[in-house]
């Protein structure tokens, strides 16, 4: 502990002279002066940037491209219970590869992403839009399936790595599949090929035999 | 009645797109109101964090003449419920509004305020704020972004400055009808008593048909083809 | 002290809606209105009853003479009311005095809209933001939508209160806060009560103020606004000692108690450039510098804001009001500020003299608003910078430091008289006025606050 | 340092006849920190004798918690002697017997002047009817004002000793212990239960 | 030395009432109130403005989260442990994962344990940022070194947005490592924010540490002794501050904390200006840490692949990990049954514990230094009461 060598009241002016600096610092120097005046001006957000999230689909039409197969995979893992799917059966009544009825309510929704992370089938994914405010409470805060609907496009449009990243992906499996697909063909016509060899050559072999 | 209001309304926009702005009362009063909307310095969790951000250098709500928080209620016009309304919390929120003095609004910012959020499955924890507020305005998010705050802010006013303090349809603080504050719910052994005020809120009668208030059209199906 | 205050801290929720009809604010305002309306037509007929030749004439001049153009003015309306209307002797006077009182709170009324948003500017620019800029150009209409919607909101008088009090309270505030005004000496000849004993109406004044915060603490019912009426009591009495001691020297050394002929005393430059303010003697510095410490702490402004005490007591003596009264409140706070500003101002800043003979052409009143204005950004400033005292060492600094200090700028200037000024003064009068700095001040806080702490650090 | 065994003999030496009254608990799981088995009645003893034993000086008490066990069915197999038939024969049987549920409050100690920890005292009440009593060791470490008045509050442990046992976290006038895992919220709205993943208890099902 | 504390306050009496003099008076500060940071609530008992008893009230943001977590899957709590300290998601992410990690038996790779390192320590500069704005505004100072905070704060925020997606809801800590490698130009945006830090501190300093009424108030107040401080069960920058180096970064050393040199500051006094000091003192030694971890960054994985995002149930057993979180010792105490869902979650919140002693620093001082003590002690009320 030693004394202090400064006069009192000099710590004060001290003081004075870093808000006066800010006072003057923030008409000429813009590192200063960060407000951003929202309406007009709006914060770049980055592409990882999350509030809720949204259903990508694929091609023109916002429900017969959805990429969802209603597998419930992110109504079951979601923390804040926010996600409901209702299944779709075809017209036989049977489970169809599509939800009939996908809500958020965003009402409840607490951005953890955890629903992108956890799809299989990159069909759910983090929007970044953020007005939401409403004077309603139950139809603007469940987002429902038409709602959520957002295309691959407008996905690439908010964020372009990351899509990028998922198209590929998507890409590589379906290519995948289709190279599984033709090869199962392949081996299927092969198959057949072979058996038909094998029916043509069976008349001689009772000749053989 | 109604169609006066809108043919007013109308011949007033007609007008100022004429470059006659007809000014009266309601509207210079309506104006004052909404640029100085004085919130209560009030933060329940999460979600006054970024209220705090909100009026802070980067967004500073301060533009829209909204930065001057006041501590007391009796002095503020806008109560920003920001964060987890708890059931011990809640008849301190209603008192709070209690006290505030008319012409008064209600924000639920945050999913918790709007109905709980990802907690509102906990014993402690009131599913919304709107069960014993009138709320105006719901801002979800958890916790929305500041940007999202001033946009609610932003909302507001504009409400505030479509309001009528007349005739049907006039606003809260003008209709003798709407009380200025309400009962506050009691402790009782596993939540509050009532669980609700029956006049602001209802338990909806199907939950699975999300009921129509008309306040936001639905968007429809896209297509591009 | 017997408080018998339910225990719970906030009050029951019951209410008395007054007089004023916040539900019914359309109505009111249409009242309003229709006053306004009135007023003016009938302001139109007075003036085009006789020809007002001679206003056109005053206009003429007090454009030709803007040093003292507001007098002009004044004498123009005068001679106007006396030849066009007759009027005699004891309505004259009566008209002359109205005069200036309107246009002195007219003016103060303006400075009060503009000092509010400058002050929100200011501090938002201290703090690196733009501040209030949606209403009207630059946010300048922010005073108007704040009036609009504080005297349009409910006002409450707390169930448990005291009624009366309640409603007196800031009314009991405002009043001297504005009676104040009229003894500031803005210009020559342009003071609007000439009052022999001018400086013992300004304390007295200021000592009513109060009690208008005790009954604003005691009528609401609420435990902080009492603790924040206590604090304000202990705070205002220990300051008016410092605020009184640093006006006496002045008093002694102008040997008046008229601000007017304090300010005269001040006149003049010395060596053609340096101004013969008292602020530029050494017991005159010390003696500013104690007259607005105080002056800071009588107007509740930061970082003496302990009744309104905003991080501990909510709002202080202040909570429970709300819309109009709190509205009266604000404003009689920042004329109390201006009040005493003014009053610095004619104390020591030299009153409407200029700071440099070739700057005389700026008329006196201007200057003296100059001056006023700019003590009242330096308290906006100091706002935006400091944290506030405690109470104890609110009252300690006053006590220990200050009154001692105000004791020897009255020494002080006892001496400046006797020895004549000049460097001999200077060389006397320094150090009596400087002793108690470097003698009390440090004492004021044990040794160890007063150390450097040196930090040990562990690499474990 | 904290190795339960050495604890064990630590105990034994200081304070003789703990044996029976402090056992160990092996943890199953690979973090391997094992804990110490109290009677409650010896309570306030041993944790004193850990808090000012110059080897150990575990002065710093960390967390401390409550625990509900449900009561659970144990089926294990039981070897009996039994003479059918005049033949003396060992019969192996899987016998279901129920545990009974207990309330546990588990501390964790560290030294702060020795750095070494954690050494996890378990205390277990009788049953999980309140009140469930057990030692405060508020006297011993002050930092389990706080939680022992939540463990009470939440599970029903009543600490005796505690010089201040009132709900922390609830009111007053709340009624049951709603961390216990039997606690069910009353409905109060007539709102169906939300059917999340979550409130069924079936997440990742 | 009698270490516990006096006879609890009996409702409704006043323990030093002299009914001659002086009436005492029962103030009921909060829950809602300017400076309780949040919901807290202190009921006071004055003798003019002396306070003379105190009893924190806690529960008005009870929200369950243990039991919520007791219903939830593993990975699901981890979004609620966020919304603990909400300043401070990271850190409390950290300790959970690492509590699980415990109990699950898993590594962590390497960049996986660097990028952890570097956001707890940016975590801790932006929480110690506020801190001292908060701090000054309990004081009165009319929210400029608030909002200086926040501007930084709001740098290293866009830096946890730009990498997790949320400003202050990260979720970014997975079990075995994290969710994602950094997006490009994250390390270099980093280094910008650490090397504009040191400035910004400058100023501070300037702005506060000579400050005669800012040292008047903090001097002496609030201060207890290092071993009531321990038997109590308070951690972090409280106790460093008393003069006791017990850093569980040092202690512990747990992540790779051992692989950097940083050192710990100590207060002697453990008053408030002592911790406002430390807190300072803390992010200089943050920016070393920050330094040293953003220039040896490995490359590899982020995650062990052996780690199960879904159905994740790990051994039988139980663990309690804690981390030196921004506010003292967070842990994490977890029971597992083999099942997805914890037998028991239990938080370690430092921010309740770290209030234990709250009465005893306050009585005797002004009803404003309950505020800055309180202020000082640095809670949030998330974490106070879960």
């Amino acid at each position: 502990m030693r004394k202090l060598k400064q006069l009192p009241g000099v710590g004060l002016l001290k003081g004075m002279l870093v808000t006066g600096r800010n006072f003057f610092g923030s008409y000429r120097n813009p590192r200063r002066l960060v407000t951003v005046s929202y309406p007009e001006q709006r914060l770049l957000l980055p592409e990882s940037s999350r509030n809720f999230p949204f259903l990508v689909y694929d091609g023109n039409d916002s429900v017969e491209g959805l990429r969802c197969v209603a597998c419930k995979t992110c109504e079951r893992e979601c923390p804040s219970g926010a996600i409901r799917i209702v299944q779709a059966r075809d017209e036989n009544g049977r489970p169809a590869k599509h939800p009939e009825r996908f809500e958020i309510g965003i009402d409840a929704c607490m951005g953890c992403q955890i629903c992108a992370e956890v799809c299989p089938f990159d069909a759910i994914k983090m929007d970044s839009d953020y007005e939401h405010a409403a004077t309603g409470r139950t139809r603007p805060m469940v987002h429902n399936k038409l709602r959520l609907a957002k295309s691959n496009t407008y996905y690439h449009r908010i964020k372009p790595r990351e899509a990028a990243e998922v198209d590929a992906r998507l890409e590589m499996e379906r290519f995948r599949k289709e190279e599984a697909r033709r090869k199962r063909e392949e081996a299927a016509r092969m198959k057949k090929e072979a058996a038909a060899k094998a029916a043509a050559a069976k008349p001689e072999a009772p000749e053989n035999s | 009645m109604t169609t006066m209001g809108t043919t007013d309304e109308s011949l007033r926009q007609d007008l100022a797109r004429r470059g006659v702005h007809v000014t009266s009362l309601e509207s210079l009063y309506n104006w004052g109101r909404a640029h100085s909307l004085w919130p209560l310095q009030f933060g329940l969790a999460c979600c006054a964090i970024e209220m705090i951000a909100a009026t802070m250098a980067r967004h500073d709500l301060a533009r829209f003449g909204a930065e001057v928080f006041r501590p007391s209620p009796r002095q503020a016009d806008l109560m920003i419920v920001a964060g987890t309304v708890t059931k011990k919390m809640a008849p301190m929120v209603v008192r709070l509004y209690n006290q505030m003095a008319n012409p008064k609004y209600v924000i639920a910012m945050g999913a918790c305020a709007i109905s709980g959020g990802p907690f509102r499955e906990g014993y402690n924890v009131l599913r919304g704020i709107d069960r014993y507020l009138p709320v105006d305005l719901y801002i979800p998010g958890c916790p929305p972004r500041p940007e999202a705050l001033l946009h609610g802010v932003i909302r507001l006013q504009e409400l505030i400055r479509g309001e009528k303090l007349s005739g049907p349809g006039r606003s809260r603080a003008a209709d003798p009808a709407v009380p200025g504050e309400y009962p506050i719910p009691n402790y009782g052994p596993a939540g509050l008593r009532p669980p609700f005020n029956p006049d602001l809120w209802q338990p909806p009668s199907d939950p699975d048909a999300a009921p129509d208030d008309g306040s936001d059209a639905v968007t429809p199906r896209e297509t591009t083809a | 002290m017997a408080v018998t205050i339910p225990s719970d801290a906030a009050p029951p929720p019951g209410r008395t809606s007054l007089a004023f009809p916040a539900r019914r604010p359309g109505l009111t305002l249409a009242a309003a209105a229709g006053v306004l309306v009135v007023g003016t037509t009938l302001l139109v007929l007075l003036l085009d009853r006789k020809a007002p030749g001679i206003l056109t004439g005053a206009v003429v001049e007090a454009l030709a003479h803007p040093a003292t153009a507001p007098l002009i003015l004044k004498a123009g309306v005068l001679g106007w009311l006396a030849e066009g209307w007759g009027l005699g002797e004891p309505w004259l006077g009566l008209a002359s005095i109205s005069l200036s009182l309107f246009t002195i709170v007219a003016v103060f009324m303006g400075l009060f809209a503009l000092t509010s948003i400058v002050e929100r500017k200011v501090l938002a620019r201290i703090q690196n933001r733009y501040g209030p800029n949606r209403a009207g150009l630059w946010g300048l209409l922010q005073p108007v939508a704040d009036g609009i919607k504080m005297l349009t909101k409910e006002d409450i008088v707390p169930a448990g209160g005291d009624r009366w009090m309640h409603l007196l309270a800031p009314v009991m505030l405002a009043v001297p806060a504005f009676l104040v005004l009229a003894l500031l000496p803005y210009g020559p000849g342009m003071t609007v009560v000439e009052l022999g004993v001018g400086i013992l109406f300004f304390f007295a004044l200021g000592a009513s103020a109060e009690v208008a915060v005790f009954m604003a603490g005691w009528s609401s019912n609420n435990k902080y606004s009492l603790l924040g009426a206590m604090r304000a009591i202990a705070q205002m009495i220990s300051y008016e000692m410092p605020l009184l001691l640093a006006a006496l020297a002045v008093v002694m050394l102008a040997g008046t108690l008229s601000p007017t002929l304090m300010v005269e005393a001040q006149a003049g430059h010395a060596f053609g450039f340096v101004p013969q303010w008292f602020v530029f003697t050494p017991w005159g510095l010390v003696g500013f510098v104690l007259f607005f410490i105080a002056a800071l702490a009588e107007s509740n402004r930061s970082p003496f804001d302990l009744p309104e005490g905003e991080s501990e007591l909510v709002a202080g003596h202040m909570t429970e009001y709300s819309g109009f009264r709190y509205a009266v409140f604000f404003l009689a706070e920042y004329i109390g500020l201006f009040g005493i500003c003014g009053f610095a101002v004619a104390l020591f800043l030299g009153g409407w003299h200029a700071p440099l003979p070739v700057l005389d052409f700026i008329p006196g009143y201007l200057w003296f608003f100059l001056k006023l204005y700019g003590l009242v950004l330096l308290a906006i400033w100091i706002r935006g910078t400091m944290p506030r005292v405690r109470i104890d060492q609110l009252l300690a600094f006053s006590w220990l430091f200050l009154i001692p200090t105000g004791f020897c700028v009255l020494a002080g200037a006892a001496l400046w008289h006797f020895t004549g000024g000049g460097w001999l003064g200077w060389l006397v009068v320094t150090p009596v006025v400087t002793a108690p700095y470097f003698l009390l001040l440090p004492r004021l806080q044990s040794a160890e606050a007063n150390a450097l702490r040196t930090y040990r650090f562990s690499e474990e | 340092m904290t190795d339960p065994d050495r604890l064990l003999s630590l105990l034994e030496a200081g304070l003789p006849g703990s044996a029976g009254r402090v056992r160990r608990w092996t943890n199953p799981g690979p973090s391997g920190q094992d804990a110490l088995l109290v009677d409650p009645d010896a309570a306030l003893e041993v944790a004193l004798f850990l808090r000012d034993h110059p080897e150990l000086q575990l002065d710093y008490c960390s967390n401390v918690t409550g625990v509900d066990w449900l009561p659970r069915e144990v089926t294990e197999s039981v070897t009996t002697t039994e003479t059918v038939g005049g033949e003396t024969k060992e019969v192996t049987k899987k016998v279901t017997r129920t545990e009974p549920g207990y309330l546990e409050a588990v501390y964790h100690l560290y030294s702060v002047a020795l750095r070494h920890g954690p050494v996890i005292l378990r205390l277990r009440a009788a049953g999980r009817e309140a009140p469930a009593p057990l030692p405060s060791l508020t006297p011993v470490w002050r930092s389990a004002e706080f939680q022992e008045r939540e463990i009470f509050d939440l599970y029903g442990i009543s600490f005796s000793g505690h010089p201040d046992l009132r709900r922390l976290l609830l009111w007053d006038e709340f009624e049951g212990h709603p961390m216990r895992k039997d606690y069910v919220a009353p409905d109060e709205d007539g709102l169906p239960a939300i059917e999340t993943a979550a409130a069924k208890g079936e997440a990742n099902r | 030395m009698n270490l516990t504390r006096a006879a609890p306050w009996p409702a409704g009496t006043a323990p030093f009432a002299d009914p001659g003099e002086t009436e005492l008076l029962e103030l009921s500060l909060g829950p809602q109130h300017p400076s309780t940071h949040g919901v807290f609530r202190m009921n006071a008992l004055l003798d003019g403005e002396t306070v003379v008893r105190l009893q924190p009230v806690f529960g008005y943001l009870h929200r369950n989260h243990e039991q919520l977590a007791e219903r939830m899957s593993y990975l699901a709590s981890m979004p609620f442990t966020d919304r603990l300290d909400y300043f401070c998601s990271l850190t409390n992410n950290w300790a959970y994962a690492l509590t699980v990690e415990k109990l699950a038996g898993l590594e962590v790779p390497e960049r996986a344990e660097y990028l952890r390192v570097i956001l707890a320590e940016l975590t801790r500069l932006q929480n110690h940022t506020v801190f001292l704005g908060f701090l000054l505004g309990d004081m009165g100072a009319w929210g400029s070194v608030l909002m200086y905070g926040f501007r930084q704060r709001d740098a290293v925020l866009d830096l946890f947005e730009a990498l997790t997606g949320s400003r202050m809801m990260c979720d970014y800590l997975r079990f075995g490592g994290c969710r994602c490698d950094l997006p490009p130009g994250w390390a270099a945006a980093a280094r910008l924010v650490v090397d504009s830090y040191p400035g910004f501190l400058d100023e501070m300093e300037q702005l506060l540490t000579e400050n005669e009424i800012l040292r008047a108030r903090t001097m002496g107040i609030g201060g207890v002794e290092a071993k009531r401080l321990v038997n109590a069960g308070v951690s972090g920058p409280l106790l460093r501050a008393a003069g006791l180096s017990h850093d569980l970064r040092k202690v512990d050393r747990y992540g790779i904390y051992d692989r950097f040199s940083f050192r710990i500051p100590l207060g002697e006094k453990g008053d408030v200006y002592d911790r406002l000091m430390i807190r300072l003192l803390e992010m200089r030694e943050s920016l070393n840490i920050l330094d040293s971890a953003l220039r040896d960054l490995p490359e590899g994985p982020v995650i062990n692949p052996q780690a199960k995002l879904r159905n994740f149930r790990p051994p039988a057993g139980e663990a309690y990990g804690r981390i030196e979180s921004p506010k003292g010792e967070l842990g994490f105490y977890l029971i597992s049954d083999q099942s997805p869902q914890p037998y028991r979650y239990r938080v370690r919140p430092p921010s309740l514990i770290n209030l234990t002693l709250l009465e005893e620093m306050c009585v005797g001082a002004k009803i404003a230094d309950v505020m800055v003590i309180l202020g000082s002690i640095d809670i949030v009320l998330g974490e106070v009461d879960r």
